[in-house]
């Protein structure tokens, strides 16, 4: 091969070196306020009680964590605010899903998960095995799920669970059905066909949804429980919270449940709970979370909750995800564990829950919860 | 000659031949035609090309039929299917484009190209549309990652492929070749998730429990890419005219030089072409490089160690699940300008694989 | 380029016959190697498959999701694979045709050139924007169609009413993903229609062959092979492709209707399921990846079958 | 059937470069007409006028006149698709169609005319056209067997069977033997010396025992330097052209005196 081959073999590869090159000069990371703001103000009065007694500007490395989808704005938001006030860290959180994110916690391969479900019994061992020290799963991510319907000229629809379970089992297939009419004697309800939409994919929302069917309307929903929509039910579907969102607006008559973040100006319908109507809100969520009593049988310091989904209490608003972080209480690596003891500490933190709130509308989670979530988070043995 | 199958003797060679301007007369008489029943239907732009194309194409063939023929109708008739396929296709390609260049324009830029997510939440996002503050978070650390990473998987499929097709068209006879061909066939058939799957359980076993890295992302791709790159150049390489390889070997030309200098820069076009197919199949893969490589919002130009980003993976999360749940538009017009830069991406390789075609091939009328 | 890349020649088989070139012993020694290395990938694919599919056929049928057996889960999803596929087919094949000849054959020369630069960069759009594009563009664009289908030809029964409110039905995806592997068919045919040898072109010019004709006599047979290519990477990619499914369609159980929400195929079932799974539903949806890899197996062994069977009237060679 | 071909001052060019210059020239029916001249004169370019097979190449285009008894090829509203029909052609290289059989090559022509042939009446057609090429006798056992694997010499007369199937008024041939071996050219030159009592025969050759063998008139194309258009030196009978020619260029290049 003589040289002027080689040279205009040469060529192309020394095109696509030197865009390599310009690019990878000149990207930079934006400029947030965020960190300064988190610095200035109330930083070493809440954040810091997370950390294990060190400054946190010690801390530096980085942090993987995998789980839930639901929790991944929220954690956007306390990834930003962590790393805002430790700048040497790199937290990060691959959005793989719930079922993976324990998996790759109880293999050991991620620090921490986050879950739409608790450990079971099975993972709670393999964790054990992983960690050297059994798990725990804090409930950190509090996120009521809005019903939203698009039916022109209805505003304040309310719906009881009976009827709502019958829309959604596609018995009760016209809005001026009786039922609806009885849960709303005020309104004018036209007799458009109803199309209820729910999730295509398996997701922690649907299961926390069916949950709450079943539990608020034993008798109508008779459908097995899990993430995966009941197969044979009429309505559409919809990937994930915009597919569920795009489908409601796309058609007159449809309903469907999201998260109440993603929501927006979308019209919806306030749940019947005892004898009164709830509109979701961020504190009617909290408080069926303080009503409801912890799942038993669990290790002393793990917070698993058993929602009241059948709740009566006043102001309460039912249906809620909760999504748990996983984390080992002792950690083998020192570096990690203060990492994840900083991290998780900032979560629980008054600030970490204001800024998920702020970013991802998520439910704060009570001042109590919130101060034995920071003992458990005190409590992980690092080294 | 016995037998006479001609049609009846051509007195003159113009004769059964239409006017010159028949077929723009037709089209313009169909286009009214078109818009005047569709404007009676309750005017619709499909029913007008509806219309406006049947029309056409019937009266068309059909005077073309009576006057020149049965061949001569025919060959209009496909002409005019085949203008038709051209434009039909041209609806939801240029649809697309332009929902992709329209969307994404919003956003891009060279703020947007140059810095990372790194500490963007969705609260920065509500301030930006409440107008209290600057639009901030690119795809800075995406660009990087799916450069890198696209770049990794190229180098290790295209030495594979093209070695393989050239293997299978040049040397392979017998069981070895035939196995080969058979379980590329079979390759072309693996789900991207699943390949993904594949290099993560490789990674584990190799470096250990939780290994992700843009190289593991690379690997992953590499296995979706090759079988492209093969079947293309297997192609491309198999229209090569035996004369060649003959002219060359009668030169005395060792095979390996022949095929080096003589086979691949002739097929080089078309494999330079199935090359850019290859990439263009894997950029946009989003489940397989969030199991190898890992989610970030931060930058690293590593790709042999801590978890990178891609922007396939920066698309689906912007747009499936933005930032700030309550005003998602500012992640939207980020997961377009994603998109777009994802283009532009390809249509830097294509213009580098056509620069490489044309330093390559040999120069003929083509 | 790296044609040029001989790994060293350590490894060199001993030459079987009398003396090859040193250069030809390495280069043919690393194109072979080449080869083996696809097959010893693929080998690790299919173990990592089937070793993770195979609680999925020992478990209790009962535990299977819809509690019936692995059997009955997966052939709705079959159905709906090669429904899609083959709507896609049906749209995305003669389009493409149209425009590789359009573009090989009718386009003045200088705009088909940048008509082929353009395909080329259509096959570069990342499915997530297809499937933004089929729900936002044209799922609301072709509901209209669907339910004047499901009112006047109802009594077929893929269009089966009611036709879905929002359009996103199998139909909508089928067209997605036509148009996503509208520039993969497009881009092989047309380099395979351009490489037709002129001496056969003009062969069938001085028999008198109109064009039409002229493609039909030399352009078609010879690309034949190519043109099969196209359609089977096309058909590989609608077989496979995940996102775009996912997103346009809303999915469901079994149904005929194909202007109706319902159905799903395995690879989208795949991308929504997988990442909430655990445990025994993630054996069966790898499982359900095992049936995908045979069904596109299948049809690729049915496409060189059909190359094949007129190997000596080929064009090369 | 066979018709004569009268041209009037032809200029061919490529794009705006002019290959061929003020081309005139008489060919008679039932003859064989021969050119000559040294490569690159322009002598395969004229021959692809007559049936404007030039007009496959792109940017190639024609000012004159080609008249076919009588009738101008170039006119207004004339489909070149009738022209072939009508004057056949046979290349340089032989081309059957690889992916036909040899029966399918020698009916190719005539399925694009007839809507149905009965078996027995393409068969005829077959075994006519083969016989009229010379062939017959050497593939009637493999007609169902691709073309291409045929030798180069029986490709050419399969290529010429295909054209004469059609039963044109004219056949051109470019260079129809400089492929072939020197039996096979025999059995080709034999083959144009049977068909010109039926066809009109114009054979562009570089062999000028070729030319004198098997033509009856001759044309001289020459070309004055590169860069420079081709044109028509002389055209006369074959033997004054062999013999006795009346431009000095032509004696040169006939008595291989030409530089």
């Amino acid at each position: 091969m003589n040289l002027s081959i080689a040279r205009r073999r040469l060529a192309p590869v020394a095109v696509v070196g030197a865009a390599a090159l310009v690019l990878a000069a000149c990207g930079s990371d934006p400029d947030t306020d965020n960190g300064d703001d988190a610095d200035s103000t109330e930083t070493e009065g809440s954040g810091g009680d997370g950390g294990s007694g060190e400054t946190e500007s010690d801390l530096s490395g980085s942090l993987n964590g995998a789980g839930a989808s639901s929790q991944e704005s929220a954690m956007q938001a306390w990834i930003a605010g962590f790393q805002g006030e430790n700048p040497d860290v790199t937290v990060n959180y691959a959005p793989d899903g719930s079922g993976a994110g324990r998996e790759q916690f109880t293999s050991g391969a991620v620090a921490f998960a986050g879950s739409d479900a608790a450990l079971d019994e099975e993972e709670l061992a393999a964790a054990e095995t992983a960690c050297g020290a059994p798990a725990v799963d804090l409930p950190l991510f509090i996120d009521p799920i809005a019903i939203a319907y698009n039916l022109p000229g209805v505003d304040n629809l309310q719906l009881g669970p009976e009827t709502l379970a019958n829309i959604f089992n596609g018995t009760i297939t016209t809005w001026n059905d009786p039922a609806i009419a009885a849960d709303n004697p005020e309104a004018t309800l036209p007799d458009t066909a109803i199309t209820p939409v729910h999730r295509s994919d398996e997701s922690g929302t649907t299961e926390n949804f069916v949950e709450y069917l079943a539990a608020a309307a034993p008798s109508v929903w008779t459908h097995e429980i899990s993430g995966d929509w009941p197969a044979g039910l009429p309505g559409e579907a919809g990937a994930q919270t915009p597919g569920v969102l795009q489908a409601v607006d796309a058609a007159e008559g449809t309903i469907g449940y999201a998260s109440a973040a993603a929501v927006g100006d979308r019209t919806t319908a306030a749940i019947g709970v005892g004898e009164e109507f709830v509109e979701y809100s961020a504190e009617a969520a909290a408080a069926v979370v303080d009503a409801s009593p912890r799942a038993e049988g669990r290790a002393e310091n793990d917070i698993a909750i058993e929602l009241a989904r059948d709740t009566t209490e006043s102001g309460a608003y039912p249906i809620v995800l909760i999504s748990y972080t996983i984390v080992c209480t002792a950690y083998a690596d020192a570096n990690t564990g203060d990492l994840v003891k900083g991290f998780v500490g900032y979560m629980a933190s008054d600030e970490g829950q204001q800024a998920a709130a702020d970013a991802a509308g998520s439910a704060p989670i009570s001042p109590d919860l919130q101060a034995e979530v920071q003992a458990v988070v005190e409590s992980i043995e690092v080294g | 000659m016995t037998v006479d199958t001609r049609i009846p003797a051509v007195s003159s060679l113009a004769q059964n031949q239409l006017p010159r301007a028949t077929t723009p007369v037709l089209l313009v008489l169909s286009l009214a035609a078109g818009a005047g029943l569709s404007a009676a239907l309750g005017f619709s732009w499909a029913w007008f090309a509806v219309f406006f194309i049947v029309l056409f194409a019937v009266v068309n063939t059909t005077v073309s039929g009576v006057v020149e023929g049965r061949r001569k109708a025919t060959d209009k008739l496909v002409t005019t299917l085949v203008y038709t396929a051209f434009g039909l296709a041209l609806i939801p390609l240029i649809s697309v484009s332009w929902s992709v260049v329209d969307n994404g324009l919003e956003r891009f830029g060279a703020d947007f190209l140059t810095t990372s997510m790194r500490n963007v939440t969705g609260l920065n996002d509500q301030q930006a549309v409440d107008g209290e503050a600057e639009f901030i978070g690119g795809a800075y650390h995406a660009l990087l990652g799916t450069f890198l990473i696209t770049g990794l998987a190229t180098l290790i499929s295209v030495p594979i492929g093209l070695l393989t097709s050239i293997y299978l068209v040049e040397y392979g006879r017998g069981r070895l070749a035939r196995a080969i061909t058979f379980f590329v066939d079979v390759m072309t058939g693996i789900p991207s998730i699943v390949a993904g799957l594949f290099a993560a359980a490789l990674f584990a076993v190799l470096f250990g429990v939780g290994t992700r890295n843009g190289f593991a992302g690379a690997v992953a791709l590499s296995v979706l890419m090759i079988p492209v790159v093969v079947r293309s150049s297997e192609e491309m390489l198999r229209i090569v005219p035996n004369e060649l390889r003959e002219a060359a070997y009668a030169l005395g030309v060792p095979k390996w030089r022949t095929i080096v200098r003589v086979v691949v820069p002739t097929a080089i076009s078309g494999i330079a072409s199935g090359v850019t197919l290859a990439i263009a199949r894997v950029v946009g893969e989003t489940a397989p490089l969030i199991v190898t490589a890992g989610f970030t919002s931060s930058i690293n130009s590593n790709p042999f160690s801590e978890w990178m980003m891609s922007l396939p993976a920066y698309v689906y999360s912007q747009a499936m699940r933005p930032l700030s749940g309550s005003v998602p538009e500012p992640s939207f017009d980020r997961a377009w300008a994603a998109a777009l830069t994802l283009v532009l991406i390809v249509m830097l390789l294509n213009l580098i694989a056509r620069l490489i075609a044309r330093l390559f091939s040999p120069k003929t009328g083509r | 380029m790296t044609t040029t890349a001989n790994p060293p020649p350590r490894q060199a088989t001993p030459a079987p016959r009398a003396k090859a070139r040193p250069g030809d012993r390495i280069f043919s020694w690393s194109t072979r190697t080449a080869g083996v290395l696809i097959l010893v990938v693929l080998a690790g694919v299919a173990a990592f498959l089937i070793v993770e599919a195979l609680p999925t056929f020992q478990a209790d049928p009962a535990e299977i999701d819809g509690g019936e057996g692995f059997f009955s889960y997966v052939w709705p999803l079959v159905f709906g694979t090669l429904a899609a596929a083959v709507i896609a087919l049906i749209i995305a094949t003669p389009l493409a045709l149209g425009i590789a000849l359009f573009i090989s054959h009718y386009a003045p020369r200088r705009m088909a050139q940048g008509l082929g630069y353009v395909v080329d960069l259509l096959a570069a759009i990342p499915s997530v924007v297809y499937g933004l594009w089929g729900i936002q563009w044209l799922a609301p664009r072709v509901q209209g169609a669907w339910a004047w289908l499901a009112d006047n030809l109802g009594f077929i029964p893929i269009f089966t009413g009611p036709a879905s409110a929002t359009g996103r039905t199998m139909l909508t995806a089928g067209v997605v993903l036509a148009v996503m592997i509208l520039p993969i068919i497009t881009a092989i045919s047309r380099e395979v229609f351009l490489q037709t040898p002129t001496l056969h072109e003009e062969a069938a010019l001085a028999l008198g062959a109109t064009r039409w004709e002229m493609i039909r006599m030399a352009v078609i047979p010879f690309g034949r092979p190519g043109i099969i290519s196209g359609i089977m990477l096309g058909l590989g990619r609608a077989l496979g492709e995940t996102m775009a499914v996912a997103m346009v369609l809303s999915t469901g159980g079994f149904t005929w209707s194909m202007v109706t929400s319902g159905n799903n195929t395995i690879a989208a079932e795949i991308a929504l399921d997988f990442p909430e799974s655990s445990g025994l539903k993630t054996n069966t949806l790898i499982a359900a990846g095992l049936v995908l890899f045979a069904i596109t197996l299948a049809v690729n062994m049915f496409a060189r079958w059909v190359v094949s069977r007129r190997k000596e009237f080929s064009g090369a060679n | 059937m066979s018709k004569r071909i009268d041209v009037g001052d032809l200029n061919v060019y490529y794009g705006s470069f002019l290959a061929v210059e003020g081309v005139s020239m008489a060919i008679e029916a039932r003859s064989v007409t021969a050119f000559i001249g040294p490569s690159g004169c322009g002598k395969s370019t004229f021959i692809r006028t007559l049936n404007r097979m030039h007009e496959v190449i792109p940017g190639a285009r024609v000012e004159g006149k080609v008249m076919l008894d009588g009738e101008d090829l170039y006119a207004a509203n004339v489909d070149p698709v009738t022209v072939r029909r009508q004057v056949g052609m046979v290349f340089q290289r032989p081309n059957p169609f690889p992916t036909m059989s040899i029966r399918d090559n020698v009916l190719a022509g005539m399925k694009l005319n007839s809507k149905r042939m009965r078996k027995a009446e393409a068969d005829d057609v077959v075994e006519q056209s083969l016989k009229g090429a010379n062939l017959w006798n050497e593939v009637k056992d493999r007609l169902d067997k691709p073309g291409s694997g045929l030798s180069g010499g029986q490709q050419q007369r399969l290529c010429i069977a295909r054209a004469i199937a059609v039963q044109p008024e004219v056949l051109l041939m470019d260079e129809p033997c400089s492929a072939l071996d020197p039996i096979s050219t025999l059995a080709i030159e034999d083959l144009i010396g049977e068909l010109k009592q039926n066809y009109t025969i114009v054979i562009v050759t570089h062999n000028m025992q070729q030319a004198a063998r098997v033509s009856d008139r001759t044309a001289f194309f020459n070309i004055a330097g590169t860069g420079k258009p081709g044109k028509l030196i002389e055209m006369d009978d074959t033997t004054k052209i062999f013999t006795n020619p009346s431009v000095k260029a032509t004696e040169d290049y006939v008595s291989g005196r030409f530089g």
